[in-house]
């Protein structure tokens, strides 16, 4: 009769471990991008619009993160800052695009178009990004994880279509 | 019941074990795609880019797509009037050649049989020194080269640079310079083209018009055109290949009797008398012996013992042929793959001459404003790739994008001959037969990375198509055409090249049409109405201001065309003599009962093999035959009968030069005396490429004029 | 709603394969090793056949027609996938969902067009294929079937350009590679729908025939006999 | 009376149990090496995909596939046999049931792997639950081998609670176990009769669910366009097929058996001869079957339908289709049909060549049809790989651990149903005695006389 508790126990114990390995996975940072960079500053302080920078939002299935280019419109010269901004600066002065890690991505087969959301559907960047300008750093994880379950959620909220191959390809 | 502790701590053990499993089987499975960050990648912008397909002399425009300012696709160029948007499975890859990882990344050197990477500057100083010190020994005449483009303005320029050299041994290997080459031997002018526009009587001899031709999507749709006009496609070919598909009447004959046929129907069209008198009368010197000759030695019935074609067939024709409006007997480079390649063409030329070229047009000058549009072995120059077998004088060997190893039976020889030399140069911007044997290497652009310009007049106005570079080129590789201007500069063959460049001296080519102001450019769509009226009349608006606004917009749009040219019937001005015209003498008959022959056959647009070094099309050969990466064989059911072969079985072929492996097709597409065998597998310089190179198994057959290699002149065996 | 259809035209078409190459390079077909095509594993979603030889030597009418996915009205496929990984969209387009797929490879069983291909291995690919992939299609797993979905991707953006650009989808704004690149247009592609539409009218050619239609898949993709030009 | 004291009896039943040879050790280790290596071959499939098969367009589904549909038939053997027999109350049928019971226990697990085997995505097989759709056969089939299995395995172990009450009783080793299964079973009349009870319901609703198995299985077929599979006789075609099978392979396992354990007193003639009837029966049942089946594709003469038909007849895949013939119809009806050769040893081989015959019989159904497509190319040949072969000789080694196995836990004989049939039998002579005959019978002499004359 006592074996049938050790083995109740052991699949209690599996379970438990699955679960709890899982909720430290979605916490863990994702990404160490190589400046701090501070949407408060920019979207926040200075009410620069999204657009501005990441620029293909409206036109291209990825918005893009902005080249060295964008940010050379302003940094051109050191204004006064701290030293993430000297980073930006050499950056700018050695014509090097900055590596960012990207943190939302989208499968392959599945197409996620910004024009789509953005340009067509009229959302909110919020939606799924969450109030950026309120992020004092680069965000570390997706606020709205990319799961199919999410999308679905919104579109069946929406009654956008739920046809698998308008997104599947 | 109770728990003692012994029973506790088994519990115990047993969810912490659970607990380390569970735990790590999650993290090993979720842990990878949770944590990998992403690089920052482009947003994906797509961009478009118009340029012209070099892969064969149709010059068809092309589109390439370009995402994140890198090419991805090819498509054709909606706006080029030679392909409509409509492309081949060659122009297709354009974009996997460019990435192409055989790519030759910078200049070579051989040193003690490896090839090793030198800078540019030292590959070019090393053939300068060369050719300089030829110069002054005087030994101009050791220089060699040989070249296979098709493109007028590098050809020219070739020319001009062995000119200036003083050196005779070019051998320029192009299509449209070999289709013309017969009536450039009889010191003809060539007709430009066929009026598609009135042809009805379409006789095509051996020519795999849609698939290897000057320009196959052309004549793709002009015999469709021709088809739905209710005109007719005959065939008069070894093998039935789909440019044959939709022929109304196929006469299976072999390459080097094409003469008997064409002059039996001459025979028919004389007897009948239904031939042009007066054309004949002006343009034939010796008419009577012509038909003399033709009434006494080409009877139908003769021919059919002679060739096995039915008489009555060939009667039908030649009625068929005579009573057409415009019929045009048509041959190209195809008709030269055989012993009596230039004496069959000009039989078909004579043919021709009896209904006057009705079908054939001519570009007057007007239209292309002094631009010499053939550009091959000028007359009378019959030096050719054998001749490196007999002359053992030669120095230094210039070679462009030919790979005349590997399609001519001789190769041993020529390999021989080839690594006698001492300099070789290399212009190809891979490694392949040929190239292989070079001494040193300056691998040439890819199309996509490279500015070139292509004349052609196959569709009856004047076109050229622009090539742009769509990306600067990836790797330290130099235009050819670029090497050459600089030679000619500094060793000042010419006045005032010195630091010219390609651009340049395209420019200069090319601006006599901007002075001459007539066409347009391909963005314009074809006017009509008043417009058209105008434009014949030569009046018409430019849209560009001056020659550099016009060159930009020629990159822009893909190329300048004239879409009502002055044109007119083709008349040869000089006069036909019957002694060149029936210069040599007639080939034995064929022997199809004595023994088999071997006859290659050309497939997928691969004109001189050297296109198929692409995955996807080398996948792609023999698909519709259902054959992956294996060299087949296609015998006729009833000779596969006789021989018990059965279908799709593997046989042995014995030639003089050894025997293969292939795979035996039922087909009756194929004459019963023959086997065919198609062209283009059997790389040995690419490992990618499995498969036979039939052309080194044939006989070391040429005809003799042009040293052009005969494609179905071996015996075989098969077992 | 649209119904698409394709109708292609044998009396054009000269079998230069530009369609098949078009296919392959669109759709990011896999190409596998060459023992496995040797082995009857190439895959192909457009595929040139050769079908018989009418007449006797030498007056012979070879017949040969590109073969691509029928896209049936009445599809044999989705009746037997037991996960809805291949369905029927309501234009009419017989999707393929590579996510969704188990692999059961069912579909291909009772295909009797045989235009499913199944992705038995997953391979590295030649250098120069994987840099020219097209952003627009993904790469199918090992363990998949796929086939030709008429190019489903071209659709998804058209119609999201046409949106952006606040009009209908027109005729013109999306046609599969194979129809793009045809040397000849003798492939016509449109809606089956619009009695207008070139495609509608062709398919109602006194020479349209569809590929095995006696077993009343009802086939999307029709042909036009090749017929000799006079009698 | 309890159990206790007439356990001697049937004392060979128990040997097994508790008394192993080395033979068996010896057996045990080749086998599961060979299921070792399949089971590492199936790994190696899992990593490189499916390319690692002979499989290829358009022979699309091969060994797997054949595999699958012929376990699943062996697996008729059991439950739908022994319920019938249950059902008519055949007294021969005592020794039997269990055996054929087991069969069915073990063979349904391996035959219901095999699809997941030939999955090209086996990592998805959850989205049969959680996507499927019921329109599809295959999903059909997923059902109703679900609801087999759980059925045969209840109706396996029904019978067996009496037999371990037994074992329990007798202690040993396993005793904890034995409690466990036994859910205090005491063989009080009341617990006898809610057993009866219970089996009696099982095997009534047994046999439908069994039928209905195999059919759908010929429906996965049968339900395609394909020609050679698109016919309406398949679902009995199959069921027959599988009974047929089922009867061999039970006969086989019993001749082993009797070999092994020497149950010759239990398995006597008598019941050889039985089933040997039985599977006469159902070796003409096929071939009559089989004979329909072609004889209406061939006047059918549908071009694609004689494509498929002249590949098995006189194409690549005659060899077969006549060693099938053989084996199916020739030798078995030759052998049961002559009470010379209708022995043990003739039965073993009629039993062995019927196995390999249907086994060849799903061969000939799935490939030749894959193999001729309706359109030209692509022409398929199939050689199967080595991955292939050993799978399905770690499936058959599978099959006979599994029985070892359970011979080393469980009587292989159903000790009460014996037990049960002699006191049945001799009241129902003492009966009969009585009803028909003159004169007063004592239960007590009948019983004596009836023992002196065993």
């Amino acid at each position: 009769m006592k074996k049938i508790f050790v083995i109740l126990a052991t699949v209690t114990g599996f379970v438990a471990g699955v679960f709890a390995v899982n909720k430290i996975i979605s916490n863990i940072d994702r990404a160490v991008q190589p400046i701090n960079f501070s949407h408060a500053v920019h979207a926040g302080k200075f009410k620069i619009p999204c657009m501005a920078c990441h620029q293909h939002v409206l036109t291209n299935a990825r918005a893009g993160i902005p080249n060295i280019e964008v940010c050379s419109a302003c940094h051109s010269s050191p204004l006064k800052g701290g030293p993430g901004e000297k980073l930006v600066y050499d950056y700018v002065t050695e014509h090097k695009q900055i590596p960012w890690y990207s943190i939302y991505y989208v499968p392959s087969y599945a197409y996620f178009s910004h024009r789509r959301h953005v340009g067509i559907g009229k959302l909110e960047c919020t939606e799924c990004h969450g109030d950026m300008a309120s992020l004092a750093s680069p965000p570390t994880k997706q606020f709205l994880q990319v799961k199919m379950s999410n999308c679905l959620n919104c579109h069946v909220k929406r009654h956008v279509t739920t046809d698998c191959s308008h997104c599947h390809r | 019941m109770q728990i003692n502790r012994r029973d506790f701590v088994k519990l115990l053990g047993g969810s912490l074990i659970g607990f380390t499993v569970g735990g790590v089987g999650e993290a090993l499975l979720k842990i990878p795609n949770a944590v990998m960050p992403i690089l920052y990648k482009g947003p994906k912008t797509e961009s478009w880019k118009l340029t012209t397909c070099a892969k064969c002399p149709g010059a068809c425009g092309l589109r390439i797509r370009l995402v994140d300012g890198l090419p991805v696709q090819a498509f054709g160029n909606p706006l080029s009037p030679i392909n409509f948007g409509g492309v081949c499975p060659m122009g297709l890859t354009s974009v996997e050649s460019l990435y192409n990882p055989d790519r030759l990344m910078s200049p070579m050197k051989k040193v003690n049989g490896k090839f090793q990477e030198i800078s540019y500057t030292e590959a070019y100083g090393a053939i300068v020194s060369e050719l300089r010190k030829n110069i002054r020994q005087g030994d101009e005449h050791k220089i060699a080269f040989i070249a296979q483009t098709e493109s007028v303005f590098m050809a020219n320029l070739i020319q001009m640079f062995m000119n200036g050299i003083g050196s005779r041994r070019l051998y320029m290997d192009n299509f449209v310079g070999n289709s013309r080459l017969p009536y450039q031997n009889l010191k003809m002018d060539h007709p430009d083209f066929i009026d598609f526009e009135h042809t009805d009587y379409l006789l095509n001899f051996g020519s795999q018009i849609t698939e290897i031709s000057e320009s196959p999507l052309f004549f793709s749709r002009a015999i469709n055109s021709l088809r739905e006009r209710k005109g007719k496609l005959v065939t008069v070919a070894p093998k039935l290949t789909p440019s044959g598909f939709k022929t109304s009447r196929w006469m299976p004959v072999m390459p080097e009797n094409f003469g008997d046929i064409a002059l039996a129907i001459a025979y028919v069209i004389i007897s009948d008398g239904t031939y042009d008198k007066s054309f004949v009368q002006n343009h034939f010197e010796d008419f009577d012996t012509f038909r003399e000759l033709v009434i006494q030695n080409y009877t139908p019935s003769a021919v059919q013992a002679r060739v096995g074609v039915d008489a009555d067939q060939i009667i039908s024709t030649a009625r068929e042929f005579a009573n057409a409006s415009a019929p045009a007997a048509y041959f190209d480079e195809a008709i030269l793959h055989s012993s009596n390649g230039l004496r069959n063409a000009y039989a078909i030329i004579a043919l021709n001459a009896l209904k006057g070229f009705a079908a054939f047009g001519k570009l007057s000058e007007a239209g292309l404003k002094g631009l010499k549009i053939d550009s091959n072995r000028d007359g009378g120059n019959t030096w050719n790739k054998n001749n490196l077998i007999g002359e053992s004088d030669i120095d230094v060997l210039f070679i462009y994008r030919s790979n005349f190893i590997f399609n001519s039976p001789n190769a041993e020889d020529l390999r021989k001959a080839v690594s006698r030399i001492p300099l070789v140069v290399s212009f190809s911007p891979f490694i392949d037969e040929t190239t292989e044997l070079a001494d040193l290497i300056i691998p040439d652009h890819d199309d996509l990375e490279k500015l070139d310009a292509y004349l052609s007049t196959t569709i009856g106005s004047p076109i050229l198509s622009m090539q742009q570079p769509v990306v600067k080129s990836f790797y330290s590789t130099v235009h050819t055409g670029d090497v050459i201007t600089s030679l000619i500069g500094d060793l000042n063959l010419q006045e005032g090249w010195k630091d010219r460049s390609y651009e340049s001296y395209l420019k200069a080519a090319i601006k006599p049409i901007y002075d001459h102001g007539v066409g347009m450019l391909m963005s314009q769509k074809k006017p009509t109405g008043i417009e058209k009226s105008l434009q014949q009349a030569g009046w018409q608006l430019v849209p560009y201001s001056d020659f550099d606004d016009f060159w930009q917009q020629l990159l822009r749009y893909g190329g300048w065309w004239n879409p009502f040219p002055k044109v007119t019937g083709y008349t040869p001005e000089v006069l036909l003599k019957t002694d060149q015209l029936m210069s040599t003498k007639d080939k034995g008959s064929h022997p199809a009962a004595a023994q088999l022959r071997l006859n290659i056959f050309f497939r997928n647009f691969d004109y001189k093999g050297n296109l198929l070094r692409n995955p996807v099309l080398t996948e792609q050969f023999g698909m519709d035959r259902d054959i992956y990466y294996t060299t087949w064989v296609e015998v006729n059911p009833k000779t596969a009968e006789k021989l018990s072969i059965a279908h799709r079985s593997k046989v042995k072929i014995k030639t003089e030069k050894g025997g293969f492996e292939a795979i035996a097709i039922h087909s009756p597409t194929t004459m019963p005396g023959n086997i065919d065998i198609p062209f283009g597998l059997g790389h040995t310089a690419d490992k990618r490429m499995l498969g036979i190179n039939p052309v080194h198994y044939s006989d070391d057959v040429f005809d003799e004029h042009t040293g052009e290699p005969s494609y179905s002149e071996t015996l075989v065996k098969i077992l | 709603m649209p119904k698409y259809g394709m109708v292609i035209d044998l009396n054009k078409c000269t079998s230069c394969q530009a369609c098949v190459t078009a296919c392959k390079l669109e759709n990011n077909v896999q190409i596998v090793p060459i023992e496995d095509a040797i082995n009857g594993r190439a895959m192909f979603w457009m595929k040139m056949l050769t079908m018989e030889y009418d007449g006797d030597y030498p007056d012979i009418k070879p017949k040969a027609l590109p073969r691509n996915c029928m896209q049936c009205d009445e599809p044999p496929c989705i009746k037997v996938c037991p996960v809805r990984a291949t369905y029927k969209r309501d234009d009419g387009i017989v999707a393929q969902i590579y996510p969704q797929c188990i692999g059961c490879r069912y579909c291909m069983a009772n295909c009797p067009y045989t235009v499913k291909v199944f992705n038995w291995h997953k391979t590295e690919q030649p250098q120069e294929i994987e840099k020219s992939y097209n952003p627009d299609v993904s790469v199918r797993p090992k363990g998949v079937v796929e086939k030709c979905t008429f190019c489903v991707h071209r659709l998804q953006i058209a119609q999201e350009k046409a949106k952006a650009e606040h009009r209908g989808l027109e005729p013109g704004d999306y046609v599969p590679a194979c129809v793009e690149v045809c040397p000849v247009s003798a492939i016509l592609f449109g809606d089956l729908d619009d009695p207008q539409s070139d495609v509608s009218k062709a398919s109602r050619d006194y020479r349209a025939f569809g590929l095995l239609e006696e077993l009343g898949t009802v086939p999307k993709v029709r042909y036009l006999n090749a017929i000799e030009s006079e009698e | 009376m309890t159990y206790r004291d007439m356990n001697d009896e049937d004392e060979t039943l128990f040997k097994p149990i508790y008394q192993t040879g080395k033979n068996f050790y010896i057996l045990a280790a080749i086998f599961s090496t060979v299921f070792l290596i399949g089971i590492g071959l199936y790994i190696r499939q899992l990593v490189l995909g499916l390319g690692v098969t002979g499989m290829n367009e358009p022979v699309t589904w091969a060994f797997y596939i054949v595999d699958f549909v012929f376990f699943i038939g062996i697996s008729h053997a059991g439950t739908l046999i022994s319920a019938i027999l249950r059902l008519s109350k055949a007294e021969w049928r005592r020794p039997i049931t269990r055996m054929a019971e087991v069969i069915t226990g073990i063979v349904l697990a391996i035959g219901g792997l095999h699809p997941i085997i030939d999955l090209g995505r086996p990592d998805r097989i959850m989205h049969l639950f959680e996507r499927g759709r019921l329109q599809s056969p295959l999903l059909w089939d997923v059902t109703s081998i679900t609801a087999y299995f759980t059925a045969s395995t209840i109706y396996l172990y029904l019978p067996l609670i009496p037999d371990i009450a037994l074992l329990r009783d007798r202690g040993g080793k396993l005793e904890n176990l034995y409690k466990i299964l036994a859910w205090g079973y005491k063989g009080t009349p009341e617990q006898k009769h809610a057993l009866e009870k219970a089996i009696n319901i099982l095997m009534v609703m047994v046999i439908p669910i069994a039928v209905s198995v195999h059919t759908i299985i010929a429906w996965i077929f049968g339900m395609t366009l394909q020609p050679g599979w698109h016919s309406t006789i398949f679902g009995p075609y199959f069921v027959v097929g599988a009974i047929y099978s089922g009867i061999a392979a039970l006969l086989i396992v019993m001749i082993v058996f009797r070999k092994a354990y020497h149950f010759e007193d239990y398995l006597k003639e008598i019941h050889f001869q039985y089933l040997g009837t039985l599977l006469l029966i159902m070796s003409l049942l096929w071939t009559y079957f089989t004979f329909a089946e072609y004889l209406t594709a061939f006047y059918g003469h549908e071009p694609a339908e004689m494509r498929v038909f002249f590949y098995k007849f006189n194409g690549g895949y005659a060899p077969f289709f006549w060693l099938m013939v053989f084996c199916n119809f020739i030798l078995p009806v030759v052998i049961l049909s002559n009470r010379r050769l209708k022995k043990l040893p003739g039965i073993l081989m009629a039993s062995i060549a019927v196995v390999i015959g249907m086994w060849l019989e799903r061969l000939i159904i799935i490939i030749p049809t894959l193999a001729n497509p309706r359109l030209p190319y692509p022409t398929g040949v199939y050689i199967p790989s080595l991955t292939e072969i050993s799978l399905f000789a770690a499936a058959v080694s599978a099959f006979v651990l599994g029985f070892m196995g359970f011979s080393k836990l469980f009587p292989l004989i159903s000790i009460w149903e014996i037990k049960e049939g002699r006191l049945q039998s001799v009241h129902e002579v003492s009966a009969r005695l009585r009803e028909y005959l003159p004169g007063r019978h004592d239960e007590k002499q009948v019983e004596a006389t009836l023992k002196a004359e065993i």
